[in-house]
């Protein structure tokens, strides 16, 4: 990595790296200022969404179907642009990023698309393995880490089956393991549970538990009540594009 | 040097993943490559005959039977010193009788018990490559009959109309067949790019949304399109050299060795095919993945 | 329709058809004797799978991610093959129907695939009026079902937004339009409720249960228990490839 | 009735929503038959310039000047009953002459002063069509120089061997580029067809998830490639029309215009040019879904 280090954003926040002020304000890692997107010609999609997630929380962010979640995910790794406002992830304002720069930000956040996006042809093993080859990780650890979280998502007999074969719990769950691959600082998770039972979805949990708790920050947009009624952690709620904060 | 290491490895697993489309695309190179070049080598061998019938270009005049000696050569320098003229020879009634006897070839028998005192002096006249032109060379006919001392000027009219005709017609149908074919092929080649293209957006897609750089996404593309470029063109030209040599070969007509000597193109001009086949090629690749870099 | 009578297949079910005993045993509308299904060359998806539903029935199929659901319903829909067993629906045994006879049963099955299948580029209305559209009905019947699925799925808005840019939810309910669009006598719907909150769940839930009193059959393979949870319909559940039934 | 409504409503649907792929492949028809037409029209054009030269092929045998009179009606006899024979001349000293002035065109002077007496009596002979084959005269040469009566038998050696030589090299040429572009554009099309596929192959599959039935596919899909195929060779054929009739006025040689008569196309060849540009863009098309059926 080392020839490399010159073109590394300033964005350079990492699950290692020691709060800068060990005091009871952790650091922010996302932060949104009124923020208004607005799809043309005229669908509002979110309205002056104002937002932070701080390093090592998880976030569950709910609303109907519509509400806006998916698009506020896609701001934060700059799948879309915000029409209006500021985003700013671990201090970059996303605004005046660079093409390469966006990259290595992208790098930084593992994200589990609602829809997977996985490659249908490509077996279980090379899809999870691409989202640590971008990031020029060596062979044996990429080979250790798939393995690992395979088995932690009882998904080790499917390792070499191509993705578009397999069925749509066990793609969900490939789309979370690619997206936890690199242990990213932050983790966006689009309704993640969806396609799964109850049993498969606490190991999901249970895997974004201990990421967690080696600093991540989780953002989980979600359906399911079951896998954040009765935590402590944050939870929001989109309503026709508006945030409000549920519990604290 | 991971970086090369990488890429690389992507581009040999994108080679081996996708080897039908990418013999395909290969495959339209070659084909596009050795077509252009066919018609090329055609031009270019055409070209060459035309100059080399060309050369064969000259005007006679026919002097004055009563010029004397010295008149003859001062006549003969005179036109001479005109500038537009490579070469000027002097023909005696003798020689005249024996080019006679030989234009005439299997006629001869015709000028059998003649000798050549019927035949008045002359001087070919060789004219200069820019004059090697119908309306010209009219003009100087024009001008040389004008001349004191000359009796008649001589060209093969007919000769020279025709072979004018000939050699724009079949420019002219080389060159639209040409660019109708360089139309064809570019349109090709696009068309399967963009096919392959189709085939790769997705995984070019996910790749940029994992983070993938620039570097990362354009590395195996450039070395990808370089390889089409090269091994198409490559096998392209060599398909052509050997049904070069199989025509050659097959047509080896050694009365004619002289009007329609056939030569394969230089090697500059192979190399220069190469090349702009590697530049399109990469370019082509970059240009196609271009839209994916700004995702 | 008239010139096409001669080919139309003989499994003619329609949900306006008079039960043939008028007992208490009602029409068998799909039938399953000892169905296998492996997937070349080692996946047992379903193992000896008999399993019958009714006219007028709705079916819960749950179990794990990975069971088998989405490969029996599959098999209903032709799109897959048996590999050993038999399948009959309305009567007709799966395996004797020839290419142009498949086309008829799928007529009359309506499917909201797990992963939606829409045209991404097409409007919304597009994908609904589709399936109307195969059957030759006429211009306005198409467009009166489809405004009417479309207010009672609270996608008015999105008639003609191309169906690619609608969030996850939505496509979801579009697909589940489709499906519904026939009034067939057969609906299978594959986690219908994945990507839909409570409230938006309820919306689908009551227009399945109209469609029920209009006579169809409803297969529903789901994860989610809210919505049969203290329900008196069948309900199975498949344990890596094995049926068992739950309730009666 | 009302499927074919259905199928016509789905056409026109097909053809605005993707009207630049149609356009795209519409094109590389229109090309293709282009391109194709225009090498048969030189190759056409080619073999009819050929007969035309082969025509004025002919064996000059002068007679023994000893010869009688009747011994040279009877030698005519003896030739023309040869069967393979198409026309036997007999030409008497004077005609002899006149033809040898036309020969020599503008050098016809030095014949001036001579009479016709020193030329012998001779036979032209047009050979058979069949027989216009460099090996075949020579042979026909070598029997006629061995009947009584021959002093001598010519013909134009080098000429027929340049000609010979020179279309077999420019069949070939017109033959292997032909193949050469037959193979591109049947690639062309094929890959510009499987890329349309792409585009569409999604839609087709979720409609044979929905029950439509193979003609409910097929229909428009048919007329689509009736359509392209159709439309294609048509404009093909008028722009190939336009070419040669630019050409043709831009290269009207009257002096030539006996040896290089072009030649349009008869009708029945591009009826048979069109028909199969439907034929195959229709084979094509239906071929392209076939996988699609199957679902
Ligand atoms: N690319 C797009 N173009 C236009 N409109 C869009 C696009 N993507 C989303 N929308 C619209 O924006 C609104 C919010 O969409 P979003 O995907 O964020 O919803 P969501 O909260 O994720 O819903 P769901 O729970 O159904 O996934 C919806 O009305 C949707 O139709
Ligand atoms: N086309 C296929 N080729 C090979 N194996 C397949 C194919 N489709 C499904 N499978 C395998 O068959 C098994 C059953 O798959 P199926 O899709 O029926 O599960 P499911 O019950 O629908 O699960 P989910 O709840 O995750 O959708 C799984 O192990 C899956 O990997
Ligand atoms: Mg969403
Ligand atoms: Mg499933």
């Amino acid at each position: 990595m080392q020839e490399h280090t010159e073109d590394r954003p300033t964005f350079t926040f990492q699950p290692s790296m020691e709060d800068h002020s060990e005091g009871d304000e952790k650091s922010i890692i996302v932060e949104l200022v009124k923020v208004t997107k607005i799809y043309p010609p005229d669908v509002v999609a979110l309205r002056n969404v104002s937002f932070t997630a701080r390093k090592g929380e998880i976030v569950f962010l709910t609303g109907a179907s519509g509400a806006g979640k998916t698009t506020l995910l896609k701001l934060l790794c700059r799948l879309e642009r915000p029409t209006k406002g500021l985003i700013e992830i671990g201090g970059n304002d996303l605004n005046k990023l660079n093409s390469n720069a966006t990259q290595k930000l992208r790098q930084r956040i593992g994200v589990a698309y609602q829809d997977f996006r996985l490659l249908p042809r490509q077996s279980v093993y090379q899809n999870i393995a691409m989202a640590m080859e971008v990031q020029f990780k060596n062979k044996k650890e990429i080979k250790q880490r798939v393995l690992e979280l395979l088995e932690k998502l009882s998904l080790s007999e499917k390792i070499h089956k191509p993705a578009g074969k397999l069925s749509r719990g066990e793609q969900q769950r490939v789309a979370i393991a690619r997206a936890a691959a690199n242990v990213p600082p932050l983790i966006l998770a689009d309704e993640p549970t969806g396609n799964l039972d109850p049993q498969t979805t606490s190991q999901v949990m249970d895997l974004f538990h201990e990421l967690n708790e080696s600093g991540s920050a989780i953002i989980i947009a979600t359906h399911d009540k079951s896998i954040y009624q009765g935590t402590h952690h944050q939870q929001f709620e989109l309503q026709q594009g508006e945030l409000q904060r549920v519990n604290s | 040097m991971r970086l090369l290491t990488f890429i690389f490895t992507q581009t040999g697993r994108n080679v081996l993943q996708s080897w039908g489309l990418q013999l395909m695309t290969l495959l339209t190179v070659t084909l596009s490559v050795l077509i252009f070049s066919f018609f090329y080598l055609i031009y270019v061998n055409m070209v060459q005959t035309g100059v080399r019938l060309g050369e064969e270009l000259r005007l006679i005049v026919y002097l004055d039977s009563g010029l004397t000696a010295d008149e003859q050569i001062l006549f003969t320098k005179k036109v001479e010193s005109f500038s537009k003229v490579d070469k000027v020879v002097f023909i005696t009634p003798d020689e005249a009788f024996a080019q006679l006897r030989d234009q005439l070839g299997n006629d001869r028998d015709v000028l059998e018990d003649l000798d050549s005192s019927f035949l008045p002096y002359s001087v070919e006249i060789y004219p200069h490559k820019d004059l090697k032109n119908l309306s010209r060379i009219k003009d100087f006919s024009d001008y040389l009959e004008n001349l004191p001392g000359t009796a008649k000027v001589q060209y093969g009219h007919g000769w020279v109309e025709r072979f004018e005709y000939f050699t724009k017609l079949l420019r002219f149908i080389v060159i639209i067949s040409g660019s109708l074919l360089i139309l064809t092929t570019m349109f090709m080649v696009s068309n399967t790019l963009r096919l392959s293209l189709y085939a790769r957006q997705k995984e070019l897609k996910v790749l940029r949304y994992l983070g993938a750089t620039n570097s990362y996404i354009k590395g195996p593309v450039l070395i990808e399109g370089f390889l089409l470029g090269f091994v198409g063109a490559g096998i392209g030209l060599l398909s052509l050299f050997s049904l070069f040599q199989w025509i050659k070969s097959h047509f080896a007509g050694p009365s004619l060795v002289n009007l329609f000597k056939l030569n394969f193109l230089p090697w500059s001009h192979c190399t220069a095919i190469l090349l702009c086949s590697v530049l399109l090629c990469v370019l082509g690749s970059l240009l196609s993945i271009r839209k994916f870099l700004k995702i």
